[in-house]
């Protein structure tokens, strides 16, 4: 065990992924530079992994126009055709760019062409809200691509799932999209040296409890763990959930967590509409219904873009006092009930 | 131009197949065999038929919604893509791609795409592992007159242009785009486009010459198996049917007179002709030719009604490598 | 009141709204051939409401060539300066080609220039899902704009609902994406020969019942009243729901529903993961849950792309067979807890 | 071109104002009084100014990320732009911009965009509502070097081309598009690109010079005014700053030759000396004219300073004209 940046550990997964297999490439808008640190290289100061131009040269790394709609279909064909391409599309905004390409193209080649073709190729981004970019820079779309059959979608949330769960995508001969928050990239942890990887769907139970579900992802799992310990000192016992992977979603351990705990919240930064939060309140209210004690409560962004001003930004992401606000209300809930 | 008499009998024997092929899947669509509908290639098989003979069995292709002449014109069997048409089991996408969605790997074939322009990319990104594995093969992407508008286009040849990817970008001018006439929405011309991304154009006026389509797209290959990169070919041609079979427009947008001067240009009878006036075939083979063609069609939709439809559980296949328990 | 197809309604409300305001225009590919039936002209065959470009003339009526993210983006920037275009793009599946136009511009410029333009815009599609036209023609995406904040979403299922809630979308000052289902297309219904305008945000109660509450939308509503005719031979009561503007949602009008029946079956022809029915789950589990006697169950297309061949295709979307199928099985467990 | 010293010096004064707002905003950044970071103009002043009054009051424009200069250019008061920076209540858009976000309409400013090129057919569609409602009015989008690889830009520019929109499509080549030098994802030459899409293109070699820049966008919009349609510009400039304040790519990725010799082409520099020489205005009217600017700037932050934050129930204002009860 090391101890890691969250943006170091997809570092070391990337640089392990192409030592491993000469078909992983990297391709790219700045990768060269390594402007947004995962890939070594001139812009030093972020850099915890080399030169990844040095070591796998231009050939590998591939540094593009600003073109995302011919860079996603492209890193499509290419994986269609032989490589395993990791794609680095920096922030998640600009994933509409290439909509088209993501859903008629990646999703559902496979399938269309019954199964003639598989499509490796992992598309990672980075979500930006909470930093007062404003609303081009600040969304966090997942719920919008797990609504697309055949995509795999990751939200990891610590430097140890960061790591393990990119490399599970690499290797992996299905199309994935990795979602992390910008908020994560500094936080460390404690990382293997070795190789390894995570299976998809397999969700991480950060913290075990008995009176609640609250079930996190992405950068409300931090603001949900607090949140449970801030409980635990007025006598509430939170479990706490991070899937890890949307879809595949291991919704066992959720079902199986709410029928201990008999109440579910769900802490989830995308807007709220449709929401991979609403997902998971309507698997458990039609999977765990004769469980459930309390209503299900979710912990979204509210359904208005992003501002830029910090007097506006802040209050709108889950917080760990939101949250536990959340837990007291179906708790109380269930101290009515009792009455 | 030396070919051989056998590549340009296959050639002419390519073009009858797609002529007949689409013949008959535009009956079967008429008469409910085939569901939904189809987009023929009548009409414009040199242009089909040019560039792909001018491709090498191992390289790569990405068609459009007007593609099934695109895997025959490559050397698919009629078969599978007949059993596709209908939706059978031994279809070459299993059943669960149809007339939009032909594909057929072993040929190069790397899929259709019922989404006007969106193949453009994936032929760039075949090239782009070709570049990379260093393997020798190259990609072409057919797309039409109307596809030249989507700026996925622009990207890809930009794309292409700055890594010296061996890709052809092929555009099958048919000067309309469903009912909308190719000038009123085309500013400038499209091979004009190339130079700006420093490419070649070529503009092949005659497409219905099948060596006119192959000589230029020819050197387009060559040029990217020397590395040397891409070019943006396009080929004025004309689609002698309805955009898709069963639709009816009406005439007004096309008119009568163009339409049956472009008739009389049909590529299979010029070529024809000219297999005959340059002593590479004597009619008597050109109608052999014909008739062998004709019962390989026969033959497809023989496979075809024998066929079993795919089992219902099928459409739960294919979509994960590894499937997701997730499917309801 | 005239007996009118949906399609014809559709027609019928364009050209009033052109008629009424000299600002409306009409952009798309294959607009000025009348192609799809809405905009009269040359394919006489199926327009019901004249030539529109002899009607309005070409500054008004806009052909275009294939570039569906110039087409809503110029509609867009259209729309900040004086216009009111209604966007015509044909295909739902479509839509991904513009979607950066649609999430970054479309829904996000009022907001973030803190109300400077507003964005009297609206864009049509049809959804082709239900005719073996393979994956790449029958996506029903609307769910993932009910994830975007700032967009209104429609899907009338009606003639009448069609041409009431075209007019008023062109009379929103925001902007409006109506979803049609091409299968409905066809279907005729009464519609008033006069003006109207059906307010955003209220649902339509099909017919009216006491043991179950139906949520449908779109083409699933014409089954699910089915399924309801169906169910009442058997004695079962269903109330049948269909909200007809998803964004935004008339949750009242559902709440109180369930209220009184205490159980839902959500009937919606997206795909499961995050679809709308996720969306009306999670309210109900959130704001109903003293009222529900019964899991909820979700009546979708399942999370696998579409099939070509009739031989698969058929069985993935919500028939009435399978929504009275989840009705019988809610209402079964009223039986069981009852007994 | 003839144009009177008071344009002229008006010119100066807003390649003034955008230095030493920019300038300041900088400073601003590295104290953490503007939050998130800024994209500034500095360098590319007589790109921008010479564009910007190109444009008569009315006409419309688009911004990309580095748009502060474009409304200030377009003679935008500096107060409400720089409480805008700040995230205040006074705010050009109440705060809920920012720096990528800019937007002013009372000077047909419509807004910048974040996303690179995303705000292209925005300015396309302003075109389209000036020719439908025959107002006359002209509309410039500006993008960079990296931008003019977005495929939106060929779909617009196609489109504008057909329907002759009085559109001015205007490429900041700054040489750079955040650490990759244009040249290496650029294949072809920018202004070539016009050609194909039926239009003029030109390229200012000479983006420090104010009036090189005026004039070239000058007779692009006369061209759209008469109603002959769309151009394509391209200014050769440099950006003096990093991609953004505060970032650190190292210099590796820009020669420090190549940057020193472009800071001796400061426009402002240049354009002074020639205001003189030209006996426009005296060195002391010029002292005197950067003197103001300070204080308009100055201004602009006490403004800042003097305004209130928006209260948080601004969050939820403004995302539709008719609110809709579902927000949270
Ligand atoms: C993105 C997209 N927009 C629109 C359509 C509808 N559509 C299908 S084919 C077609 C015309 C295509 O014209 P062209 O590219 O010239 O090919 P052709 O049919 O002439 O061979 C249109 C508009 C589509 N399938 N995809
Ligand atoms: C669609 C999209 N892709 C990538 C980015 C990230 N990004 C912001 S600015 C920039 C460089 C833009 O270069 P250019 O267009 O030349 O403008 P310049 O910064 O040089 O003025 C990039 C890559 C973005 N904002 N939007
Ligand atoms: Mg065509
Ligand atoms: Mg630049």
């Amino acid at each position: 065990m090391t101890i890691m940046s969250y943006l170091g550990a997809i570092g070391a997964a990337q640089r392990e992924a192409m030592e491993a297999d000469e078909r992983v490439v990297i391709i790219g808008e700045d990768v060269e530079a390594n402007v947004y640190g995962t890939t070594g290289g001139a812009g030093k100061s972020r850099a915890e992994e080399g030169d990844f131009l040095q070591m796998f040269g231009r050939n590998r790394i591939r540094n593009t126009p600003i073109s995302e709609e011919v860079i996603v279909g492209a890193a499509a064909g290419a994986a269609m055709t032989g490589l395993r391409p990791i794609v680095d599309l920096s922030y998640s905004s600009f994933l509409y760019m290439a909509m088209d390409q993501f859903v008629n193209q990646v999703a559902k080649n496979r399938y269309m062409f019954g199964g003639q073709a598989s499509l490796p190729v992992v598309f990672r981004s980075a979500m930006f809200y909470g930093l007062n970019t404003g609303a081009h820079h600040s969304d966090r779309p997942y719920p919008m691509f797990m609504n697309v059959p055949g995509l795999k979608i990751v939200v990891p949330s610590t430097p140890y799932d960061a790591k393990g769960l990119l490399r599970a995508a690499v290797d992996s001969d299905d199309p994935v999209l990795i979602f992390e928050a910008c908020t994560l990239w500094g936080t460390k942890g404690e990382v293997p040296e070795e190789e390894y990887s995570i299976p998809f769907g397999v969700a991480n139970i950060l913290r075990p409890g008995t009176d609640v579900t609250i079930v996190a992802i992405s950068s409300a799992v931090p603001e949900a763990v607090a949140a449970a310990e801030e409980l635990a000192l007025s006598g509430i016992s939170a479990e706490v959930i991070d899937p890890r992977t949307l879809v595949p979603l291991d919704k066992e351990t959720i079902i199986s967590s709410v029928q201990r705990t008999g109440r579910l919240v769900v802490a989830d930064p995308a807007h709220r509409t449709c929401s991979a939060a609403a997902e998971i309140s309507a698997i458990v209210a039609e999977e765990a219904f004769e469980s459930l004690r309390a209503p299900i409560i979710r912990v979204t962004t509210p359904d208005t873009q992003i501002p830029f001003s910090p007097a506006l930004e802040k209050q709108l992401y889950p917080s760990r006092t939101t949250i536990a606000d959340a837990v007291r209300t179906v708790v109380g809930e269930r101290v009515m009930t009792q009455a | 131009m030396n070919l051989s008499p056998e590549i340009l009998l296959e050639m002419q024997r390519r073009m009858l197949r797609i002529r007949r092929f689409d013949e008959r899947a535009s009956k079967m669509v008429k008469r409910g065999h085939i569901p939904g509908t189809v987009h023929t290639s009548i009409g414009q098989e040199a242009q089909v038929v040019g560039a792909c003979m001018a491709l090498g069995d191992r390289d790569y292709m990405t068609g459009n919604h007007r593609s099934h002449g695109h895997p025959i014109g490559k050397g698919s069997p009629l078969g599978p893509l007949m059993a596709e048409l209908v939706g059978k089991a031994t279809g070459v996408c299993g059943g669960k791609g149809g007339s939009l969605h032909l594909a057929d790997f072993k040929v190069g074939s790397l899929g259709e795409s019922g989404i006007v322009g969106s193949s453009i990319p994936i032929a760039t990104g075949a090239a782009l592992s070709s570049k990379v594995l260093g393997n020798g093969k190259v990609s072409l992407a057919f797309f039409g007159d109307g596809a030249a508008n989507q700026g996925c286009l622009y990207e890809a040849m930009n794309l292409a242009g700055v890594w010296d990817l061996p890709v052809i970008f092929l555009c099958e001018n048919n000067q309309y785009a469903l009912s909308t006439p190719a000038h009123t929405v085309t500013s400038g011309v499209i091979a004009d486009r190339a130079a700006g991304f420093g490419m070649p154009g070529v503009r092949v006026e005659d497409g219905q010459d099948v060596l006119a389509v192959y000589e230029a797209v020819n050197s387009a290959v060559e040029r990217a198996r020397r590395g040397d990169g891409p070019s943006l070919v396009e080929v004025v041609t004309y689609r002698f049917n309805e955009h898709s079979e069963g639709l009816r427009l009406g005439t007004d947008y096309r008119d009568a007179d163009e339409r049956s001067s472009w008739l009389e240009r049909d590529p299979i009878v010029l070529f024809r002709r000219r297999l005959v006036a340059d002593g590479i075939a004597l009619d008597d083979e050109l109608d052999e030719l014909e008739a062998s063609v004709l019962t390989e069609v026969d033959d497809a939709v023989a496979f075809t009604d024998a066929s079993p439809y795919p089992h219902p559980s099928v459409a739960f296949a294919d979509l994960y490598t590894d499937p997701i328990g997730a499917l309801a």
